[in-house]
C-alpha cells in the first residue's frame, strides 16, 4: 500500500474520531456526523484510484458500482421515509446488514486463505472466525430486533422449554468450530460458523422483552464494531480497525449508559429471560379506589393554574397525541400559564424518545426541561399533566428497594399541589408494577386514549 | 514490533479514544449518538470493495457484491438517519403560532 | 503499512487519549497533573538504560550514565513529589481543634 | 524484541494512561500517581531481564544501577525536603533534568548512527535532531525557571537589546543545521544543535515575567514530552512513543487551560515581552483616597458578623500568615459565625497554590469553597476579607474591556454588604492594574504585612 493511501486511511480513522467528539455535544452533534461521513466517503473512494493488490487496479469496477448504487438509494429511501418514532427498528435493520456484510466480507477472506493453501498466522485465522461468528449474531439479532419493534411479530419475550440447552449448546459449538478452522482452515467450517451464529442471534435476542430491545440494538451495534475491527485486522487495514474499535469501545459504554439511566443491568436484560423470570413486569391492573374526572373538570383545573408541568410518557408516543399537545399547551399559555415539559431520559421506549417526538410536533426547544433542571421546582407548581407516562413519576423508585426500578431517578410529579394522570386504566407501565402516585388524594384521573382526551381537554379549556 | 503488536496497540489505544471521547454525551443525545456509531461502521464497505475487486471467482464476486450491498445500506442510511434526526433536536422554530404566550 | 505510518498511528491516537483523558480535570489539580505528567515523561530512564547498555564506547557509556541519572531522577522525584502534593489535597483532618463552630 | 517484552510495554502504556485519568479527578489522583509509577517501574526492569540486542543481555549493569541508584536518591531526597509553596521550581527541575536525559539520548544514539555508518531513514534523523534541540531547550529553560522561582536571580523579566534578533537567528541557524543532520548525519552538528537548545532555551524564558512561569514550566512539561515521544520513534520503543506523546498532548491542553484560567494567552507570555512591552503591569501606587482602618475596628466588623467569606490571594502566600488566618476562622466559628474561604483558581502564582497552602495549615478540606459554588453566596455575605488577593477580585475583569485581565472569572465579593483588604499598599496586584473595588465606600482597607495584620485582628477579635 503507498504511503500517501495509508496517510489517507489515517486521516479518515481521525474524521471518526472527531464524528464521535461532536455526536456527544448537542451543539456539534450534526457537524460531526458530517465529518465521519465525510471521512467514510474519501476512505471508500481511495481503493479505485490506487492499485489494491501492488500490481492490477481493482476488478469488476462497475459491478462495484452498481451495487453501490443499489446500497445507496435503499440506504438513503429507508432513511427518508422512516418516522421519528420508528428510528429505533432503522438504526436495527441497518446495524444487521452491517454485521452482515462483514460475516461475508470474512467468509470471502477465508476462501482467499483456503485458495492460497490456508497458510495463515492463528490469530488471523481467529479474527476470522470471530467476525464471521458475531457478524452473523448481529445480523440474525438486528433483523429480530427490527421485527419486534416493527410489530412484524410479537414483542413480548419468546420463550421456549430448552432455550438454555439450545443458547449453551450452539455457544460451545461454535468455538469449538473456531478451533478447528483456527487448525486447519476450511471454507465448509466458516460456512457453518456463520449459521451458527444466525442462530445463536435468534436465541439471543427471541426472549428480550419489546421494551428492552434499544438496550439490545446498542449492544448489537458495538458487536458489529468489533467485527469490523477483526475484519481490518484480518485485511491488514487501519482504517476499519481504528472505526472498528471505537465504535466497539463506545457502543458497549453508551449500553452501559442506556441500561443505567432505566436502573437496568445489560446481563439481566440478555439473560433474565433464560432463567425463567420475564424481563417484563406482571402487568396485571389493581383495583383499589381512585380518584378520576372527566375532561371539564381537568379544564377547571388546568385553566386556573398558574404553573402547569407536562409529564409526557410512552403512551403519548402511543397515542400520536404531541400535536394536539402541544396546541392545548399554546392555549394554556395564551391564557398566561406559564407551562413546562419535564422529559425523564427514559421516558418512552428509546433514549431521547420524547425529545424527538416533541420536536417533531414543533414544540420550542426551550420549553423542554431536562430532569435535573426542573425536579426542584415540582413544589412550587399547581398541576402536573402526566400524558401516557408512569414509571418516570413513579415513588416506588425511591421507596421500595425490592421495586424494578428502585434507585432509578425520577420526576418529582408527587411534590406537585395536583397530578392529573392520562392513560386508558389502571394497568401498570413497563416495569409492570403499581404508582401509589396514582392513589394518593391529591391525584385525579383521565381515562382514555391520550389523543382523544386531550382533544376533549382542548375544548374544554377553550370554552373556559 | 511484530505487525500483531502493533494491532493490538492501535485496538487498545482506540478503545481509550472511543470511550473518553464520548464520556460526557447528555441522555438526550444517546439515540443519535448509537446511530452515527452505526453509520461508522459502515466503513465495512471499504473492506468489502477490496475484497470483491480482487478476486476472480465468479461466487466469490457475487457474494462480494452482496456485501457491498449491505454495507452501502448500512453506511449511507446510516448518515443519513442520524443526520435527520439531528436535524430534528436542534432545529429552533422560527416562530410559532403560538399568540401572546407569557413564559 | 510501513512503520513510519504505524508510529505516526500511534502517535495521533496518543494525542487523542492524551486530551480527553485530561479534558475534566479542575483547576484545584492543575499542579499536581502536570506534576505527574512531568514523572512520566521520566519513562526517558528506559531509552536512557537502552543506549547505555547496548554501547561499548567509553565516552558513550559515561554520557548515558549521565543520562540515567538525569532521568530518574526526573522519574523517581517526579512521582514522589506528586505524590507528596497529593496527599496535602485530599487530607481530611481527622478533627481539628476546632471547638462549637457553626458550619 | 520478543513479544512478552512488547506485551509488557503495552501494559505500561496503559499504566500511563490510567494514570493521567486517575490524577484528573480530585478522588482518584493518589491511586492514579501510583499505577504511573507502578507501570514506570515494571518498564525499567524489563531491558534487565530480555536480551535487548537479541544476542546479549545488558552490558555495564552494575554502572547502570549505580546511576539509577544516584538518581533516585537525588529524586527522592529534593521531592522530600521542597515545602509545598515551592513546588512549581521542583516540578521545574524535574522536567529540566528528564529534557536534558532526552537530548543526551538522542545524542548516543545520533553516535550510533553515525558509527555504522549513517544510513538510517531521513524521519528518524529528523526525530533525533528534534529530541536534541528541544531537550535542550527544556533543560536550560527549565534550570532559568528554577533560578527565577527560587530566587537565584531576577524574576522580573530579563530583556536586553537584541534579543529578538538573537532569538530569530538560533532558531533559523537551528533549523539549518537539522536539515544538514537529516542529509549527512555528523556527531559534530549533533553536539552543536544541543548547544544552540541550551541557547534558544535561555532566550525563550528569559523575559518571561516571573508570575508568569508557571504557565511556562507546563509548556515546557509538554516540549519534554514530545521529545520523548521523538525519542521513542528513534529507538523503536512504544511505551516511550505513547508516554511521551500522552504528556506532550495532555501538557500542551493543560498549559492552554491554565492560561485560560488567568486570562492570559500563551503566545502573549512567552513572545510579550519580545515585542517590548513587558508582560508584568505598570505596578504604579494610585494616590486616590481610600478608607482605611485599624485591626481594632476591622475586629469589631468581624466579630459581629453573621457571614464572613475570606478571599485569600497570592500577599497570604507571601506573608506565610496561613496558620495565622486559620486561627483568626477558628475564634470566628467558635464566636458563632459562619466563615467559608473562597478559592479562586488562580490565587497565587501557581494552580492550586491556595488550597496547598490552606491544607498545609490545616484548614479542613470542606471549608475552601471553589468560585463556582460560592460565588452566588457573597451578596448574602457581611464581611468578605480579602488577605493579599487583588486582580482575583478585581470588577475591571467584567467592566473594562482594555484591562489585561479581562474576561478572567472573579469572586464577586463587590456584592458583599463590606469589603475589608488586607495588603502593604496601594500597590496592585500581579496584573499591574488599579483595583476599583478598593475606592468603594463599602470598602475598608488594613494596612501592613498580612501576617502582622492578621496577628493583631486575632488578638483584636479575642478581646471582643
Ligand atoms: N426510553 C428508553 O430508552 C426506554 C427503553 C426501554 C424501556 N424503557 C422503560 O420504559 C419506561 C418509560 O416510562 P414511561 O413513564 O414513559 O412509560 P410507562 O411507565 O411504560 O407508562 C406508559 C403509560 O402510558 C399509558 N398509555 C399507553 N398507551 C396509552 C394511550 N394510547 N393513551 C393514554 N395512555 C396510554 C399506559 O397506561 P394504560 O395502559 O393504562 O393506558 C402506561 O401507564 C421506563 O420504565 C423505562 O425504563 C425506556
Ligand atoms: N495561580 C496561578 O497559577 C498564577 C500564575 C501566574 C500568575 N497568576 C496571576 O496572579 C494573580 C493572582 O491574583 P491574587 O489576587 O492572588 O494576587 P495579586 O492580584 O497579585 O495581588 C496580591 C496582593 O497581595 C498583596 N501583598 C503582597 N504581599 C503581601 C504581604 N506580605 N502582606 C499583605 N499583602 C501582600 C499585594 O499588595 P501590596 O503589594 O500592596 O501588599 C497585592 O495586591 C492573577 O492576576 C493571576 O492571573 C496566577
Amino acid at each position: 500500500m503507498p504511503t500517501w493511501v495509508q496517510l489517507v486511511y489515517l486521516l479518515c480513522a481521525v474524521c471518526f474520531i472527531l464524528a464521535l467528539k461532536g455526536l456527544s455535544g448537542p451543539k456539534t452533534a450534526r457537524t460531526g456526523n458530517l465529518i465521519g461521513a465525510a471521512g467514510a466517503v474519501v476512505a471508500c473512494v481511495v481503493p479505485f484510484i490506487y492499485k489494491p493488490n501492488g500490481v492490477e487496479h481493482l476488478h469488476h469496477v462497475p459491478l462495484i458500482l452498481i451495487a453501490i448504487a443499489i446500497g445507496t438509494a435503499g440506504g438513503v429511501f429507508g432513511a427518508q421515509r422512516v418516522q421519528m418514532t420508528q428510528m429505533p427498528q432503522m438504526v436495527a435493520l441497518f446495524n444487521g446488514v452491517g454485521g452482515g456484510a462483514a460475516a461475508l466480507v470474512a467468509l470471502l477472506e477465508l476462501h482467499e486463505i483456503v485458495s492460497v493453501g490456508g497458510d495463515a498466522p492463528w490469530f488471523t485465522l481467529a479474527a476470522t472466525a470471530f467476525t464471521i461468528v458475531v457478524g452473523s449474531v448481529s445480523f440474525a439479532g438486528s433483523i429480530v430486533t427490527f421485527a419486534k419493534l416493527q410489530e412484524l411479530m410479537t414483542s413480548r419475550p419468546v420463550i421456549f422449554p430448552g432455550l438454555p440447552v439450545a443458547f449453551g449448546g450452539t455457544a460451545v459449538v461454535a468455538v469449538i468450530l473456531s478451533v478447528m478452522l483456527v487448525n486447519s482452515p476450511h471454507m465448509w467450517i466458516g460456512i457453518v460458523l456463520g449459521l451458527l451464529g444466525l442462530v445463536f442471534g435468534l436465541l439471543l435476542v427471541l426472549p428480550v422483552g419489546g421494551a428492552d430491545v434499544p438496550i439490545v440494538i446498542s449492544l448489537l451495534n458495538a458487536f458489529t464494531g468489533l467485527t469490523v475491527a477483526a475484519g481490518g485486522y484480518v485485511l491488514g487495514n487501519t482504517v476499519l480497525l481504528v472505526a472498528g474499535t471505537l465504535v466497539g469501545a463506545s457502543g458497549t459504554f453508551l449500553t452501559l449508559l442506556m441500561a443505567n439511566a432505566m436502573g437496568r443491568s445489560v446481563a439481566n436484560i440478555l439473560f433474565g429471560a433464560l432463567k425463567g423470570g420475564s424481563t417484563l413486569g406482571a402487568g396485571v391492573a389493581s383495583d383499589r379506589p381512585v380518584k378520576s374526572a372527566g375532561p371539564e373538570d381537568v379544564a377547571i383545573l388546568l385553566g386556573y393554574a398558574e404553573k402547569v408541568i407536562i409529564v409526557p410518557g410512552y403512551g403519548l408516543a402511543v397515542a400520536q397525541a404531541q400535536h394536539t399537545l402541544r396546541e392545548l399547551v399554546e392555549v394554556l399559555q395564551a391564557r398566561g400559564t406559564e407551562v413546562d415539559y419535564a422529559i425523564h431520559p427514559v421516558a418512552g421506549r428509546m433514549p431521547g424518545h420524547m425529545n424527538v417526538l416533541l420536536a417533531e410536533a414543533q414544540v420550542p426547544y426551550e420549553q423542554l426541561k431536562e430532569m435535573d433542571e426542573i425536579n426542584s421546582e415540582f413544589k412550587h407548581t399547581d398541576v402536573v399533566l402526566v400524558v401516557g407516562a408512569n414509571d418516570v413519576v413513579n415513588p416506588a423508585a425511591k421507596t421500595t428497594p425490592g421495586a424494578p426500578i428502585y434507585g432509578m431517578p425520577i420526576l418529582n410529579a408527587d411534590e406537585a399541589k395536583q397530578v392529573v394522570f392520562m392513560k386508558r386504566s389502571m394497568r401498570p407501565g413497563f416495569a409492570g408494577i403499581e404508582n401509589e402516585l396514582l392513589f394518593e388524594p391529591t391525584t385525579t384521573l383521565l381515562f382514555g386514549d391520550a389523543k382523544d382526551s386531550l382533544g376533549k381537554l382542548l375544548n374544554a379549556v377553550k370554552a373556559l | 514490533m511484530s505487525v500483531a503488536v502493533v494491532w493490538l496497540t492501535i485496538f487498545v489505544l482506540s478503545v481509550f479514544v472511543g470511550i473518553e471521547v464520548i464520556s460526557k454525551v447528555s441522555s438526550t443525545l444517546h439515540t443519535p449518538l448509537m446511530s452515527g456509531a452505526n453509520a461508522i461502521h459502515g466503513i465495512i464497505l471499504l473492506g468489502a470493495i477490496l475484497v470483491t475487486g480482487t478476486t476472480d471467482n465468479t461466487l466469490a464476486v457475487i457474494v462480494g457484491l452482496v456485501a457491498i450491498v449491505l454495507a452501502s445500506v448500512n453506511m449511507v442510511g446510516g448518515f443519513v438517519v442520524t443526520d435527520r434526526m439531528l436535524q430534528m433536536f436542534t432545529r429552533r422554530k422560527p416562530a410559532p403560532k403560538k399568540p401572546e404566550a407569557s413564559n
